[in-house]
């Protein structure tokens, strides 16, 4: 006979009341099912590896980003030059020796569209990483110290946040002139506060914790209490936080490429192809739509890992 | 002797030349018509040619059925950079709105042959230095005071003016100096030239665009007081968004019928930067009529049932420019060569036009665009040819350059494809892609100084049609010209430009441009790969829109049916 | 309650003075010279200095700043190089329309994603939960300008529904500008859907799992109660806080969009403002952005006050 | 597996002839949760009845089945619970044939719940009068103002001070205990035929635990609704039930009438549990506790026969192999002794059935073949006495805290965590600091440590002046003052493996050398009986009590002279924490050190501390020897403090002192004698304006009172119902005679 009841409710396996970690167990100073807590944690410890590789959200991401990241490598190993321009076979539709068709130059969409991971992969990572990076240390300094140097670093930050990314990307990159490394630069440092923030949050949750009290009755550094007490028992945030970025890298790159502050042309990024090749959107679909799916995927694929994660890393 | 014997000499010649072959029938009634003889005339000494009337005169309006009063058409194309203030502007834009409201003493048809406007006509002296212009009587500027000589005077007077910066300098400088305009009477200005010169009735048509007739109590800032004299009137404009037009009631112009015109009631002229926008709005019926369609991107229009697309002999060019002032094309005639060789000129024009304009070999006089110039030597892709010259040139190993271009009608691809065609001769070319605007930006207390368009290295410009290869010419090669990107300067050419621009014999003019011809393409200041045959889509039920393709855009006969 | 509003105005204020001289800072400190970056690489330094003279520019930083922000705060926001006209109207103008986008935009975002989030919420790891969250999010991160251009051929051009410009002709009624807004608003629907469902997806989740709803349930009252009564004003809060946040980002798609569209809007004559250098135009519609979008999180914060009695008490 | 619980009952669930439906009656339930694809049985066969207007105490450790056993009587299981098997009947009507609608009716209309956590399990953004009206307008149909009116009532019920600005509260505004108030108001709405208390009291203060507890007893009387109540708290069972079910492992172990099962334990783990806590007046220099060996099984972990077998100290070879049925007691010793000769599975048919009890009816049921030998069960630990001497506490002060005041900013408001407190400790000896939350203990423990530096006044330690914060502090001030966290799964780095804490420890308050690191920290880990395979693991992978052991040898890393104890074994269950005691108790003797004991559970408190002080609001109100402090006569709060702790005493008539009023706020403390606005010993207006001075009853022991010690000791032994510590303390003085009667403490 099974009961299972229509009701709303939370069908978190936590629900099992065993569970001395879970929700219930925290305020609650029951007796805890000693060793059954400690299998249970052991258990998901394990999980958590294994938990990554059998959930389908997280492994689809994962393909379709090592996918492209294989492309933006070594596509041009494979394909037809990417940039090699063809006057006499301008905007071919799909064929045999052109997959995608070609572009408005002759140039093979397909070539082209592979390549074209490779900016995005430049550009979205490294901004992420330097976004992780200084919003980690920055969250870890205002979170760690609080008072007055919080007050300071968090107005300087929603200062930052008060400014739509898009927007001060425009301003920046139309006064200090393109090419990756300005791109990268400022989508770094504009990602950097709201990283900042969740690293922040994550801090003070775990400052509080009494192993840190420990800490400092050892006299440990705060150098040391943030880099090697906290740090490690916050990397799940912190990582969930970098994929969420580099989704919106990846998103905001283009974007930027689109609206002629990326890179210049016969780049095959993305999003500039998308900008020029729109033009021929009726007569030769192909050349938009391969590189705007190409995109889209990306985006997904790193949505979908930032999915896996959040879900694996909850549980 | 008279006037009339000239004349009348000069028509000779002209059937002489076309006899021998020199000369074809067309060329004969542009230059006919340069020299202000009546469209009868012109017609008899065809006759006198021998052979029949097939004749060409471009312009697609086939089975025109009769013309419809009222209504309103919508225009789309780019905002103008500037004010449309005649005086200073420059680009696409800017003619178009002129052109509506304003209006030139001479007009240009769509062979590139002249015809009457303000000025009825046109005679020069025997030796071509003297040119007088009779005005048509009865004209009223739209603020209601008369068109008099007065006006055209004042109006040529500023053009000349440098402190104006305007382009129609560079084309009269050493042509028509200030004073030079005179009235005779009310209804005739006589134009003393520096020197005998036979284009000069183009200097003040509207293919010299500058030279639009302005009240003379024109005190600036046309927005605010657009008073012309052309069939419409500016009633609104809202910078970088639209400009409204209503029909100029008093507008002197009558149709072959004897209609008052224009037909139509008003026009709009919506201004959309981006090309695809232009043609997504065309073809939801949002606009009626395009003036200059770029064919990139444009290829869905040929297939839409309800679009026209006219395809005019055009003469724009893409101006791609070796800035002489600076390294490395300073004086190193070599290395521009090595450039002209890379380039497949087919396949560029196959590429960005499927192979409708017609190629050019980096010289303005091109049989096959301007009529009796004097062949040109082809200049197919040799890369080869080009090493060479690139290590005579002192660059053995390559070099690299960079070509700034605006993002504007086909030029980034075009840009591509010279970097394309480049690289196999070891040239490595940067692009620098600007803005529309940026590319035409610049300080307003030096424009010509700073704007990237004539400072940069290497640049690609675009140039609406001209009606012949010296106004081109004298527009971006000689040495003073304001809109000279490449800054040549070539004493030897520029002398010989002198002489031609007085010459008024046409065989021996023929021989001073085969002269010029071959010295600008062996000095190779600018590549000059095509000459656009031009594109404008309208839809179906719109007739009569009369002008040379690209810039000008005749409505005052146009029509639209239901 | 008021004086929240009131201490949430006033921190704003040293928000807002900070922004404003990061605005200035990346404008004209940033890149060094401003005549140069007006004037471009062609101009003599001559020139150069010339019009830093004209334009003041080689006073020193902080007196350039003042005149500014003075000027911006008593209306005299100079003119536009680029529109030859005073910035003020302009940008005044431009912001209107964009706020008539947006806000339509909004109007169609907000009920359809909470709807999708808290309906795919009650059903959480139903297949129509999976379904709703992957497409919301497959459509969230397809760039607007992609779906915008897409849109625009199948609707305005094939289908020849939806007009293809974004204005109406002159003189035409008010209302109408809305029927030629609902394209232009679609790619920014997409933008946000995602995003806010998922949010009001967690949100509904996360309170299903709290103690009091199975108190609710357990008190024998209809699911409807439960959910209308109990559930949704809590699940609500987190998913305004991002709605509040998502402006920003709406903003982002806002400039894409008015460009793909030629909409006269703040983001369009920002990116021209941008592209041309011109810096007074620049720098006001930045800043009003700015102003904007923490206006947008203070009515965000407010609305979660109203919802949530602590705070509002917390005053 | 299936049991033959009930051979002779084939109908089921078939409530005793002449009888009422019984309110609640579960046959064979056998309740499994399903994750990652295992189903894991939690309930195993359980049958159990309460008969109309009966209360029944569901008593076991977390993990055993108890809030399953509620959410199963309320249909309400989580989606991945399953009832594999067995029945669940309210009133005779089974509950799994309830249509949705009836089921909506059903539930608060028939069987309401009242839930651990009051603060969440109101609904935050709706007002209290809302929360309540609705309950009758879904269930009686009544209109807004009528349901209100009602409302209003069944707050007045519940004696909540002003109902009608109650109405218009929300949650948040209201204190733990009116919070309860309110959701036991909401459940006894419709008077109900069954009310499930699942851990009512806990996590509320001793003085609301009590408060709460009276107004359930005092219901009682009024409502006719049986009730479950689920607790780990033996004495909240002892106050307010007649019948106990002791679970364990998703089996009832021991069923019978709650005072013969206190009393008189049958089954082995009913007496382990009585046996392992502290019992009321019970010091560590009298006995050692006991502790229940082993641990319990994890959830699903196939167990052959006697659930118990693993830790059951009595165990024989029968046990481990045929799981023992529901035995009645005192019947059925012929088989099981006859089962015991042949150490096989007696007959089942042989022994009395176990069936539905009607109320009243005393029989007893106990899980074990051996039920006889129960009360001789041998004793696990080793009785081992410290006295002061042995720990060599001779005289000296090791600690001196002078007026010490910590106050914190919250928003304008300043609180005073600690006002004022001025004690010191002696060498050896173990203070022990009691209080309800929000007393200041812990604030003053982290001054002391340095975590938060004081206001004002001065911390000397050993001669010298302590600086204000353990950053400003010498290596060794801090290798000598070191703190044991209460909280188990935070009180070590999860990131690091426990080798490496202990070595960091050490390589920082030890300063010893390489290799001597190494030999120190297996000593350490010797010391507190971690076994070196745990060392390699993370913290996550131990259990709670290891974890403490872990931190309690961190502690100790550097020999420190003073270790301060913020409740350790609070959060662990009762068998582990007494081994922690008795751990804190060896390393005392052994290493010579000076604890400071924070608890607020009293009995340990008691066990523990040769002093003790009492904070009330900020202050220490009172501190003396751990005898002087729990007998007359002690502060009147102290006294109401003691007399709010559920005991489990049932001869000696009880008698509460019931607190008035809440517990004032720490940002504007009332005037003159802190303690007024809720003293039942009040004198008059003297109370409300002179702060009372510190009365000395015997050397050594202060009180913060008007009322002189010779008054205060006559009216306390006035009001004092029947013996009590001195009796205890007999009873207790012949170690190991626990059948007497047990006194689990409050926690």
């Amino acid at each position: 006979m099974d009961v299972r009841s229509p009701d709303l409710r939370e069908p978190d396996p936590e629900a099992v009341e065993t569970l001395a970690d879970g929700e219930v167990g925290h305020q609650e100073p029951e007796l805890e099912a000693d060793a059954a807590a400690a299998a249970e944690q052991r258990r998901q410890r394990r999980f958590l590896f294994t938990a990554l590789l059998r959930s389908p959200t997280f492994m689809t991401g994962l393909v379709i980003v090592l996918f492209w990241v294989f492309m933006g490598l070594f596509s041009t190993a494979f394909t037809q030059s990417p940039t090699s321009i063809d006057a006499m076979a301008t905007l071919q539709e799909p064929s045999a020796e052109h997959w995608f068709g070609t572009d408005d130059l002759g140039r093979d969409v397909l070539a082209r569209t592979m390549a074209g991971a490779r900016t995005v992969l430049y550009i979205a990572p490294l901004a992420t990483v330097l976004a992780l990076l200084w919003g980690s240390i920055v969250g870890l300094v205002s979170g760690f110290y609080r008072g007055i140097t919080d007050e300071i670093i968090m107005r300087l930050v929603d200062v930052l946040l008060a400014l739509p990314i898009i927007i001060t990307s425009i301003l920046i990159l139309s006064l200090l002139g393109r090419g990756m490394a300005i791109i990268i630069i400022t989508i770094g440092a504009l990602f950097t506060p709201p990283v900042s923030r969740t690293v922040r949050s994550a801090v003070i949750g775990e400052r509080e914790r009494e192993y840190v009290m420990a800490a400092r009755l050892r006299g440990e550094r705060s150098a040391f209490v943030m880099a090697r007490e906290i740090l490690p028992n916050i990397k799940e945030p912190i990582i969930v936080e970098g994929t969420i970025r580099l989704g919106y890298a990846v998103f905001t790159a283009a974007t930027l490429s689109f609206l002629g502050f990326g890179l210049a042309p016969p780049s095959p990024d993305w999003g500039l192809t998308i900008a020029t090749q729109r033009v021929f959107l009726q007569i030769a679909p192909w050349a938009v739509l391969f590189p705007a799916a190409a995109l889209a995927s990306l985006v997904v694929a790193v949505n979908l890992i930032t999915d896996g994660l959040g879900r694996v890393f909850s549980k | 002797m008279t006037t009339d014997q000239y004349r009348r000499e000069y028509a000779e010649h002209l059937i002489e030349q076309c006899k021998k072959g020199h000369m074809t029938r067309r060329q004969l009634l542009v230059r006919a018509s340069v020299f202000g003889l009546s469209a009868t005339v012109a017609g008899q000494m065809l006759a006198a040619c021998g052979g029949s009337e097939e004749e060409t005169t471009g312009g697609g309006d086939s089975g025109m059925p009769d013309p419809v009063m009222g209504g309103t058409i919508k225009l789309i194309g780019p905002a103008p950079i500037t004010d449309p203030d005649p005086v200073t502007i420059y680009d696409q834009g800017g003619i178009v709105l002129v052109y509506q409201f304003l209006e030139y003493l001479i007009d240009l048809d769509n062979s590139n042959g002249l015809k009457p406007k303000l000025a009825e006509s046109w005679t020069p002296d025997e030796t071509g230095s003297v040119w007088t212009f009779n005005l048509r009587q009865g004209v009223t500027f739209n603020d209601g005071s008369p068109f008099e000589a007065e006006d055209v005077i004042t109006s040529i007077e500023r053009v000349l003016d440098p402190a104006n910066g305007s382009g129609a300098l560079s084309q009269l400088s050493g042509v028509l100096s200030p004073g030079g305009a005179r009235a005779v009477d009310q209804y005739t200005v006589e134009f003393t030239l520096d020197k005998p010169y036979a284009d000069f009735p183009y200097m003040v048509s509207s293919g010299n665009y500058n030279t639009a007739i302005l009240s003379r109590n024109y005190t600036g800032d046309i927005v605010k007081n657009p008073v012309g004299t052309g069939p419409f009137m500016l009633t609104d404009y809202v910078t970088k968004q639209k400009a409204t037009f209503v029909k100029n009631p008093s507008y002197w112009g009558k149709d072959a019928e004897g209609r008052q015109l224009p037909y139509l009631d008003g026009m709009e002229y919506v201004m959309v930067e981006d090309n695809s926008a232009q043609n997504l709005q065309l073809q939801s019926g949002a606009v009626d009529v395009q003036p200059q369609t770029v064919f990139q991107g444009a290829q869905a229009l040929f297939g839409d049932p309800n679009l026209r697309v006219d395809i005019y002999p055009g003469t724009g060019i893409r101006e791609v420019a070796f800035n002489m002032n600076v390294e490395p094309w300073k004086d190193n005639k070599a290395l521009r060569q090595a450039v002209a060789y890379c380039l497949d000129r087919e396949a560029i024009n196959q590429a960005l036009y499927d192979g409708r304009s017609n190629l050019g070999y980096d010289t303005f006089w091109e049989p096959t665009v301007f009529p009796g110039s004097p062949a040109s030597t082809p200049r197919a892709q040799d890369y080869d040819k080009a090493k060479q010259l690139l290590s005579d040139a002192g660059y053995p190993d390559g070099l690299d350059i960079t070509l700034t271009h605006a993002k504007y009608l086909e030029n980034p691809q075009y840009a591509q494809l010279i970097q394309d065609q480049c690289k196999p001769a070891g040239i490595n070319v940067k692009l620098d892609q600007l803005s529309y605007e940026a590319y035409y930006a610049g300080d307003d207390a030096d424009y010509y100084g700073t704007t990237p368009w004539l400072n940069a290295p290497m640049t690609i410009t675009e140039w609406g049609s001209r009606p012949a290869p010296g106004i081109f010419a004298a527009a971006m090669l000689l040495p003073d010209a304001v809109w000279s990107s490449s800054h040549w300067n070539n004493p030897e050419w520029v002398s010989l430009f002198d002489q031609y621009q007085s010459t008024a014999d046409e065989a021996s003019r023929t021989d001073i441009a085969a002269q010029l011809s071959s010295i600008q393409q062996d000095d190779t200041p600018i590549l000059l790969a095509f000459y656009i045959t031009q594109l404008r889509t309208q839809k179906k039920n719109v007739y009569g829109i009369q002008g040379p393709g690209s810039f000008y855009c005749d409505l005052s006969q146009a029509f639209m049916t239901a | 309650m008021l004086r929240l509003i009131g201490r949430r105005l006033l921190l704003m204020v040293p928000t807002l003075i900070l922004a404003s001289m990061l605005i200035f800072a990346l404008a004209e400190v940033l890149p060094g010279d401003v005549a140069r970056s007006i004037l471009g690489p062609y101009a003599t330094q001559e020139q150069v200095d010339l019009l830093n003279q004209r334009l003041g520019a080689d006073r020193p930083v902080y007196e350039r700043y003042v005149d500014w922000a003075g000027g911006f705060v008593t209306g005299d926001w100079g003119d536009s190089l680029l529109f030859d006209e005073a910035v003020l109207p302009l940008v005044m103008r431009s912001l209107g329309n964009s706020l008539l986008l947006a806000g339509f935009a909004l109007v169609l975002i907000v009920p359809t994603s909470i709807a999708v989030g808290v309906f795919a919420g009650l059903r959480r790891d139903s297949l129509l939960d999976r379904g709703i969250t992957v497409s919301t999010l497959s459509m969230t991160v397809i760039p607007e300008f992609v779906s915008g251009v897409v849109l625009l051929y199948v609707f305005a051009v094939w289908l020849k529904w939806l007009p293809v410009t974004a204005l109406p002709p002159s003189g035409s009624p008010f209302v109408s500008r809305f029927y030629y807004l609902i394209l232009p608003a679609i790619p920014l629907m997409l933008l946000e859907l995602g995003y806010i469902a998922r949010m009001a997806r967690v949100g509904t989740v996360q309170v299903l799992a709290m103690p009091y709803i199975r108190t609710a349930v357990l008190k024998g009252l209809p699911r409807r109660r439960v959910i209308f009564g109990h559930m949704l004003r809590n699940a609500m809060v987190p998913t305004v806080t991002v709605i509040g946040t998502q402006i920003g980002w709406l903003i982002g798609g806002l400039v894409v969009v008015e460009v793909l569209f030629a909409y006269p809007g703040i983001g369009n004559i920002m990116v021209q403002a941008a592209k041309n250098k011109d810096l007074p135009l620049l720098e006001a519609s930045v800043l009003m952005v700015a102003i904007l979008y923490m206006v947008s999180n203070l009515i965000a914060d407010i609305v979660v006050a109203l919802l949530n009695p602590r705070i509002r008490m917390g005053g | 597996m299936s049991m033959p619980e009930h051979p002779l009952d084939p109908a089921g669930a078939a409530p005793a002839p002449g009888n009422a439906p019984p309110a609640l009656d579960v046959r064979d339930l056998e309740v499994s949760f399903h994750r990652r694809g295992r189903a894991l049985r939690v309930l195993k066969g359980v049958t159990m009845t309460i008969g109309q207007g009966e209360a029944y105490g569901l008593v076991g450790e977390s993990g055993c089945g108890k809030t399953t056993l509620a959410m199963a009587a309320m249909r309400y299981l989580a989606t991945n619970g399953t009832i594999d098997a067995g029945s669940v009947a309210v009133e005779g009507q089974d509950v799994s044939t309830l249509s949705e609608e009836a089921l909506r009716k059903w539930r608060g209309g028939k069987i309401s719940m009242v839930y651990q956590d009051p603060a969440t399990a109101l609904s935050p953004a709706m007002r209290i009068g809302d929360q309540l009206a609705e309950v009758f307008h879904y269930h009686e149909g009544m209109g807004k103002t009528e349901a209100l009116e009602r409302a209003r009532e069944s707050l007045r019920r519940v004696a909540i001070p002003d109902p009608d600005a109650t109405l218009k509260r929300y949650p948040f505004e209201l204190s733990g205990g009116q919070q309860q108030r309110v959701v036991i108001a909401m459940a006894l709405a419709v008077d109900p035929q069954l009310l499930i208390l699942d851990e009512p009291t806990t996590g509320l203060d001793a003085t609301v635990e009590a408060e709460i507890l009276d107004l359930i007893e005092e219901l009682r009387g009024r409502i006719n609704a049986a009730i479950l109540l689920i607790t780990h708290n033996l004495g909240l069972v002892a106050r307010l039930c007649e019948r106990v079910g002791v679970l364990y492992a998703g089996r009832l172990v021991e069923e019978g009438p709650a005072r013969d099962v206190f009393t008189d334990p049958r089954h082995p783990y009913t007496m382990g549990l009585l046996r392992c806590v502290p019992r009321f007046g019970m010091n560590k220099t009298d006995a050692a506790l006991q502790t229940i060996p082993g641990t319990l099984p994890a959830l699903g972990e196939p167990l052959e026969g006697c659930v118990y077998s693993a830790r059951c100290p009595m165990a024989k070879p029968v046990c481990t192999q045929h799981e023992p049925d529901f035995f009645a007691w005192p019947s059925d010793l012929g088989a099981r002794a006859a089962a015991e000769a042949a150490s096989k599975p007696p007959d089942p048919a042989a022994f009395s059935p176990h069936h539905a009890n009607p109320v009243g009816e005393s029989d007893r049921y106990a899980r074990c073949y051996f039920s006889p030998e129960v009360p001789e069960m041998p004793h696990m630990t080793p009785v081992l006495a410290t006295s002061l001497e042995a720990r060599g506490a001779e005289g000296g002060n090791v600690l001196e805290i002078d007026t010490v005041r910590r106050t914190f900013k919250d928003g304008k408001k300043k609180l005073t965590a600690v006002a004022d407190v001025s004690l010191d400790l002696r060498k050896g000896e173990t203070f022990g600091l009691v209080g309800e939350s929000g007393s200041g203990k812990t604030t003053l423990a982290k001054c002391v440590t340095g975590l938060l530096a004081p206001d004002a006044g001065t911390i000397t330690f050993e001669a010298g002046e302590l600086r204000p914060t353990a950053a400003r502090r010498s290596q060794d001030a801090l290798r000598a003052i070191q703190m044991v966290f209460q909280n188990p799964d935070s009180t070590l780095n999860p990131a690091w493996s426990t080798r490496s804490i202990l070595t960091r420890a050490v390589r920082k308050l030890g300063g010893g050398k390489a290799g001597s690191v190494r030999a120190k920290v297996d000593k350490l880990s010797a010391d507190v009986r971690v076994e070196p395979r745990f060392l390699m693991q993370r913290p996550t992978e131990l259990s709670g009590g290891q974890k403490q052991r872990v931190a309690i040898a961190r502690a100790f890393a550097g020999d420190p002279t003073l270790v301060i104890c913020d409740e350790p074994a609070s959060a662990l269950d009762v068998s582990v924490q007494a081994s922690i005691l008795n751990l804190l108790v060896e390393l005392q003797t052994n290493e010579k050190v000076s604890y400071v004991f924070i608890s607020h559970d009293l009995a340990v408190v008691r066990y523990i501390s040769d002093r003790i002080g009492v904070m009330y609001l900020a202050e220490l109100i009172e501190v003396g020897g751990a005898e002087e402090v729990f007998n007359p006569p002690h502060h009147p709060y102290t006294e109401a403090l003691l007399s709010s702790i559920p005991k489990l005493d049932f001869d000696s008539p009880r008698r509460r002192i019931a607190l008035h009023g809440t517990m004032p706020s720490l940002s504007d403390p009332p005037s003159g004698c802190r303690f007024h606005t809720r003293c039942h010993r009040l004198l008059g207006d003297i109370c409300k304006e002179q702060e009372p001075p510190f009365q000395e009853s015997t050397t050594g022991h202060r009180y913060k009172c008007h009322i002189p010690p010779d008054e205060l000791l006559a009216a306390q032994v006035a009001d004092r119902p029947g013996p009590h510590a001195e009796a205890v303390a007999q009873a207790t003085d012949a170690p190991g005679t626990d059948s007497a009667d047990p006194q689990p403490a409050a926690s």
